[in-house]
């Protein structure tokens, strides 16, 4: 299919139409959602930051094999988890993570999982979340 | 009546001599006031007009509708560091965005707004050659662009320049000529036809409507003054970064922002006084000044869509264009005003 | 696996032409002259003792699609630049890579790294432990210098 | 004889979308000599490939062309599958035509803004994301992520389409058509902007093939191909659609071929999510716990039509886990090539122009 | 008053340069790679950085405050990186974007890539994600405005 170029038209008119096509833009509503104020619908399938339930947790070290950027060591935490015996969990670094979601898919007890949180700006260049801290809510990880 | 015998009225117990002082120091330090205001009114309206074109908000976290942000902006200009290019030549750089933004304030202070209730007719200076004078003080600016990007020292700012005087040259030959149309048409009615103000109160019939191609060229010939797109060849900022301003920081390159934006008002008041009818309307003379400024909203409104809708044209596009159109429409134009004013008697 | 001139169908359905490294440039020449004016790929395949040169072919008017094989010991090419221009960043993305000289290739420098750069990173003997720093000369060209410590 | 200014365009400049370099020599305003250097993003995904499972693999094609990603994501594993010999459900493969499609879209509205940007136009930019903003509502729908969706995976897709995503996707085509014919009047009825493309820029059909040009460059200098037509790969071959080509091979015809392209995407999107099957949307041979066990032997090389052009993926497996060599044939490195021959001989502000048309994303020229 | 402690109006001029500094943030156009996307992202009507007065996107590095690093920094774009920070003038702040620029990324075990930026320019806010939503970078800007104003951060 051979594309047509626009037919040649009398100088001006066409500019004049389309400055006039923006100037209609004035009288349209703003798309813009104001985003600390209003909190736009996150849709379900939304990921972001990782949490970790240390209950389910079971230590079976997929996670750790299946990140493809080696975000994901295991750490030795000492917790009275009956279905975890060799008390390794899961720490994350953000810093390198990019959230494939691969460790949420492969966990078979589905312990590590994804999140709608994604207010994680740090000043500072510290990303290793702890087993507890990944565990926590966003504001109180501190540093 | 005007603004500067209704200052003398208020000081007239200080004497003749420390009067008259007084009366012009205030005005001038008033208008000096009023004119940056207008020109950071300009930029927060042209940035809240872009918003909604743009189906955006624009600023709106300082103070209520973002009204503060011009004044957050100018803090942040005056707090930055102020970085010379080491390979300078030092005066014209200095000088150069300082010529700019004087020459734009000196064309502000030529102009008559027309009159307001008590005041009365609002100038500061009525010369009797003012359209000379006023052409004159707009072509220092394209001096300063020059000035600007050859003591940069910077490939892009000279590019930049040599493009700005490329196109300042094509276009100001027509827009001249476009003026002289005005004067000649303003000489049938009036005495004084170098007066800014006695060429706008002859004009009752608005002189876009009797010469509409004068306006076209002078309207363009205004865009391209300001230097914004389609005419930004000057600083096109996806071409040459930001043209003869490259290298610029802080206040300096506040004072040509403030100038590009100044020049647009500048240009809408002169557009809306020449063409439009200025402060003439169609009831009470009192309130010109109101009138005039609606005039020039209209106009400003007019540009900053060209501006958000139009892409940038080629240099040597312009430089046809000014040659082979600009000029032979302005000189018919010239010939058309010459024909109405001597046969016709409008 | 001994390299063995011939034809064969590769796993892909795609035919696929083994040739000596010899008779590579008059193969790809009298293909040129079907109808192959597309030469979309050329590919270096480090297996260890030698390296696979994979050329792919394409032909718009027929719609064919070829694929010309060779294997080199000493990582020596013949340039195909002057059958078609897209081999010139093909041949020097590999040059700087894979490391193969392309001989009669006109303008072999690296594409991708500085020029300086040690060793060519798609290699499987390259040292992924050294780290090689990069810093610009004054007319703004990049340049490698070569430090095992910590880096970047 | 006058003397040519060297100028340095890049890495940082606005009309190089990324990081491209171009050293350009100019005689007054005219660019005499145009050479692009690039590896500013060379990010070594070839060689990461190596050292990564099949299945993570996606991550760095993903970030290849990150304006479109799940076309990318498609081009690997029409390679990878093959290799694996885990073909996906009818389900699948009909998801990933309309992702495909979707991403063909976003990626051209990219480029119609900043295409905007280059020639000074501001408005057009904010209309054409805005249109944009719909689909990635889409992407974060299905898959999670607005931009590097790594919603495909081997043997069909991460997680099925549901109702609320067919609906969003019947509201898109919907609204699609306007938006864009708006955005194509903004452009086309301008006299300035006709006057900065047509007859700039021009490359003929023996350039364009001899540089090894592909996509809407190449259909636009007036050879009619398209790897969805040449050796139709997913659903393409049980849709109509038609090849939008040019004869003229400049700027205005590159630009009109990608809009008439958005177009043809709009109308292969709908009629995809008419025929949509249902069925299983992943292949039991590659459920979760085979993640990490997939291994490959041989070699496969699969071409699509990614928005920029044909994108190859030629992956070499030794049986392992991980594949052992993987090489991309990116669309945008051999179009940039050709910038050494259409820049030439023009002015600077047509150089920004006819580097615009050519559509770079510098992901997938670096890799 | 001892000598040495600030004046009444040297506070006062301190707070009005902070309050102007913080809410007049010019960012440099400077997009690297995938991030750059969600960088113009922000800038377009959706999310709108404007209602910040950030949406001046100054092309030349010595008119802009605010360096975006949206994209993985390479070794061959490292000193460049470095030149165009040095350009700026002074108060000037870095927001890394994404993790690439935070520690690597996933390109974290590459042989061409700086495993962070602030190993060459010095970094004040951190955005972690791949790429983070436009919504998750104005919470960084937000961040970097609470940070000039010299209020709590984490």
């Amino acid at each position: 299919m051979e594309v047509q170029e626009p037919k040649r038209r009398i100088p001006l008119v066409g500019t004049v139409e389309g400055v006039l096509t923006v100037f209609k833009h004035v009288l349209m509503k703003p798309v813009t959602v104001q985003y600390p104020e209003e909190k736009e619908y996150v849709p379900e399938r939304f990921r972001f930051r990782i949490f970790l339930n240390l209950d389910d947790c079971v230590g079976c070290t997929l996670c750790e094999q299946v990140c493809p950027n080696k975000s994901i060591k295991m750490e030795t935490v000492k917790r009275n988890n009956p279905r975890n015996k060799r008390m390794i969990y899961p720490d994350v670094n953000f810093g390198t993570c990019t959230v494939c979601r691969n460790c949420q898919e492969i966990c078979p007890t589905d312990a590590i999982y994804l999140t709608h949180v994604f207010e994680t700006s740090r000043t500072k260049n510290s990303f290793l979340y702890s087993p507890e801290e990944l565990a926590m809510p966003e504001e109180e990880v501190k540093k | 009546m005007s603004l500067l015998s209704f200052t003398y009225g208020i000081f007239k117990v200080l004497g003749y001599d420390l009067a008259t002082f007084v009366t012009f120091l205030i005005d001038s330090i008033v208008f000096l006031l009023v004119a940056s205001v207008a020109v950071a009114g300009t930029i927060y309206f042209f940035r809240k007009y872009m918003a909604r074109v743009q189906l955006r908000i624009g600023p709106n976290r300082v103070g209520k509708f973002g009204t503060l942000q011009l004044i957050a902006d100018a803090f942040k200009l005056f707090g930055k560091e102020s970085i010379l290019p080491r390979l300078r030549d030092d005066l014209p750089y200095k000088v150069a965005p300082v010529l700019v933004f004087i020459g734009l304030l000196v064309a502000f202070s030529i102009l008559p707004y027309g009159s307001l209730y008590y005041i009365g007719d609002i100038f500061i200076s009525n010369s009797g050659v003012g359209i000379i004078l006023l052409f004159a003080v707009l072509a220092i600016m394209p001096i300063g662009e020059l000035l600007a990007g050859i003591s940069s020292h910077n490939k892009y700012s000279l590019i930049g320049a040599l493009r700005a005087v490329a196109k300042d040259i094509s276009f100001e030959v027509p827009m001249m000529l476009s003026v002289l149309a005005i004067v000649v048409m303003a000489s049938a009615r009036t005495t004084n036809s170098l007066n800014i103000s006695s060429v706008v109160t002859s004009e009752l019939l608005p002189y876009g409507i009797l010469e509409p191609l004068g306006l076209f060229v002078f309207f363009i010939s205004m865009i391209a003054r300001a230097s914004y797109t389609p005419f930004d060849m000057g600083e096109s900022e996806s071409e040459l970064v930001s043209g003869y301003s490259t290298e610029y920081t802080g206040m300096r390159f506040g004072l040509f922002y403030l100038g590009m934006f100044g020049t647009i008002l500048l240009g809408s008041f002169i557009v809306s006084l020449f063409y439009l009818g200025g402060y003439n309307g169609p009831y009470s003379s009192d309130i010109g000044l109101i009138y005039l400024l609606i005039k020039a909203v209209i106009v400003v409104v007019i540009s900053f869509t060209v501006w958000l809708a139009m892409p940038r044209i080629r240099i040597d596009k312009f430089v046809n264009f000014g040659w082979k159109y600009l000029l032979p429409i302005s000189v018919i134009n010239l010939v058309l005003a010459g024909f109405l004013t001597i046969y016709l008697g409008w | 696996m001994e390299f063995q001139p011939g034809e064969e169908k590769g796993k892909d359905g795609r035919k696929i032409i083994k040739v000596k490294k010899e008779d590579l440039l008059s193969t790809l020449e009298s293909l040129k002259k079907k109808g192959f004016n597309h030469l979309s790929l050329i590919t270096g395949v480090d297996r260890k003792d030698y390296i696979e040169v994979v050329y792919h072919l394409h032909s718009f008017e027929s719609n064919e699609y070829v694929v010309v094989k060779t294997v080199t010991y000493n990582s020596k090419v013949p340039s195909v630049t002057h059958l078609w221009k897209s081999a010139d960043w093909d041949e020097r993305e590999e040059y700087d890579l894979m490391g193969i000289e392309f001989e009669g290739h006109p303008d072999l420098r690296r594409l991708f790294l500085p020029q300086n750069w040690v060793g060519h990173p798609l290699r499987k003997d390259y040292n992924m432990k050294n780290v090689q720093y990069i810093n610009m000369d004054e007319d703004g060209e990049d340049y490698a210098t070569f430090d095992p410590g910590d880096g970047w | 004889m006058s003397e040519w200014v060297e100028l340095n365009m890049g890495p940082q400049h606005p009309s190089t979308h990324g990081v491209l370099r171009l050293k350009i020599k100019v005689e007054g305003e005219i660019v005499r000599e145009v050479e692009p250097v690039i590896g500013y993003l060379h990010r070594n995904a070839e060689k990461l490939c190596e050292n990564t499972f099949f299945c993570d693999n996606l991550l760095y094609f993903d970030r290849m062309d990150y304006v479109g990603a799940p076309g990318m994501e498609v081009g690997y594993l029409e390679a990878a599958e093959k290799l694996l010999g885990v073909p996906p459900p009818e389900r699948a493969i009909w998801i990933r035509t309309i992702m495909a499609e979707l991403s063909r879209i976003a990626s051209h509205l990219v480029w119609l803004g900043a295409y905007g940007l280059d020639l000074g136009m501001l408005t057009p930019f904010f209309y054409a994301f805005d249109l944009r903003e719909k689909i990635m509502t889409i992407f974060v729908e299905a898959s999670g992520s607005r931009l590097l969706t790594n919603y495909c995976s081997i043997g069909g897709v991460y997680q099925d389409f549901n109702e609320k995503i067919v609906q969003e996707i019947e509201d898109f085509i919907n609204i699609a058509p306007s938006k864009i014919e708006e955005l194509n009047s903004l452009f086309v009825k301008n006299d300035i902007f006709i006057s900065r493309t047509k007859g700039i820029g021009y490359m003929s059909k023996e350039v364009a093939i001899d540089y090894g040009v592909t996509g809407p460059m190449l259909r636009a200098s007036g050879v009619e191909y398209d790897v969805r037509k040449a050796e139709p790969y997913l659903a393409y071959s049980k849709v109509n659609f038609e090849i939008p080509v040019s004869s003229k091979g400049d700027n205005l015809a590159r630009f009109l071929v990608r809009i008439e392209e958005m177009r043809q995407s709009v109308k292969i999107i709908s009629q995809a999510i008419k025929k949509l099957p249902d069925g299983p949307f992943f292949n039991p041979k590659a459920k979760k716990s085979m993640m990490i066990r997939m291994r490959g032997e041989g070699e496969v090389y699969a071409r699509t039509e990614a928005s920029k052009g044909e994108f190859g993926v030629y992956i070499v497996g030794d049986g392992g886990v991980k594949p052992y060599r993987v090489r991309v044939r990116s669309p945008s490195l051999k179009n940039l090539s050709v910038l050494r021959e259409i820049g030439k001989n023009v002015m600077i502000a047509d150089l920004v122009a006819i580097s615009g048309t050519t559509d770079l994303v510098f992901g997938e020229i670096d890799r | 008053m001892k000598t040495g402690e600030p004046g009444l109006i040297t506070t006062t001029l301190e707070k009005a340069l902070e309050w102007g500094r913080s809410n007049s943030i010019w960012p440099l156009t400077f997009g690297l790679a995938c991030c750059a996307i969600e960088m113009m992202a922000v800038q377009a009507s959706k999310v709108d950085i404007s209602r910040f007065g950030s949406e001046i996107f100054r092309s030349s590095p010595r008119q802009s405050d605010l360096m975006i690093v949206a994209g993985t920094v390479t070794k061959k774009m490292a000193p460049r990186v470095k030149r165009l920070y040095d350009e700026m003038p002074y108060p000037k702040y870095v927001i890394a974007m994404g993790v690439c620029v935070i520690q690597g990324g996933p390109y974290v075990e590459g042989y061409s890539v700086v495993l962070g930026v602030d190993r060459v320019i010095p970094v004040d806010v951190y955005v972690p994600g791949c790429p983070p939503t436009p919504e998750a970078l104005t919470y960084g800007i937000m961040t970097l405005q609470k940070k000039i104003r010299g209020e709590n951060t984490r």
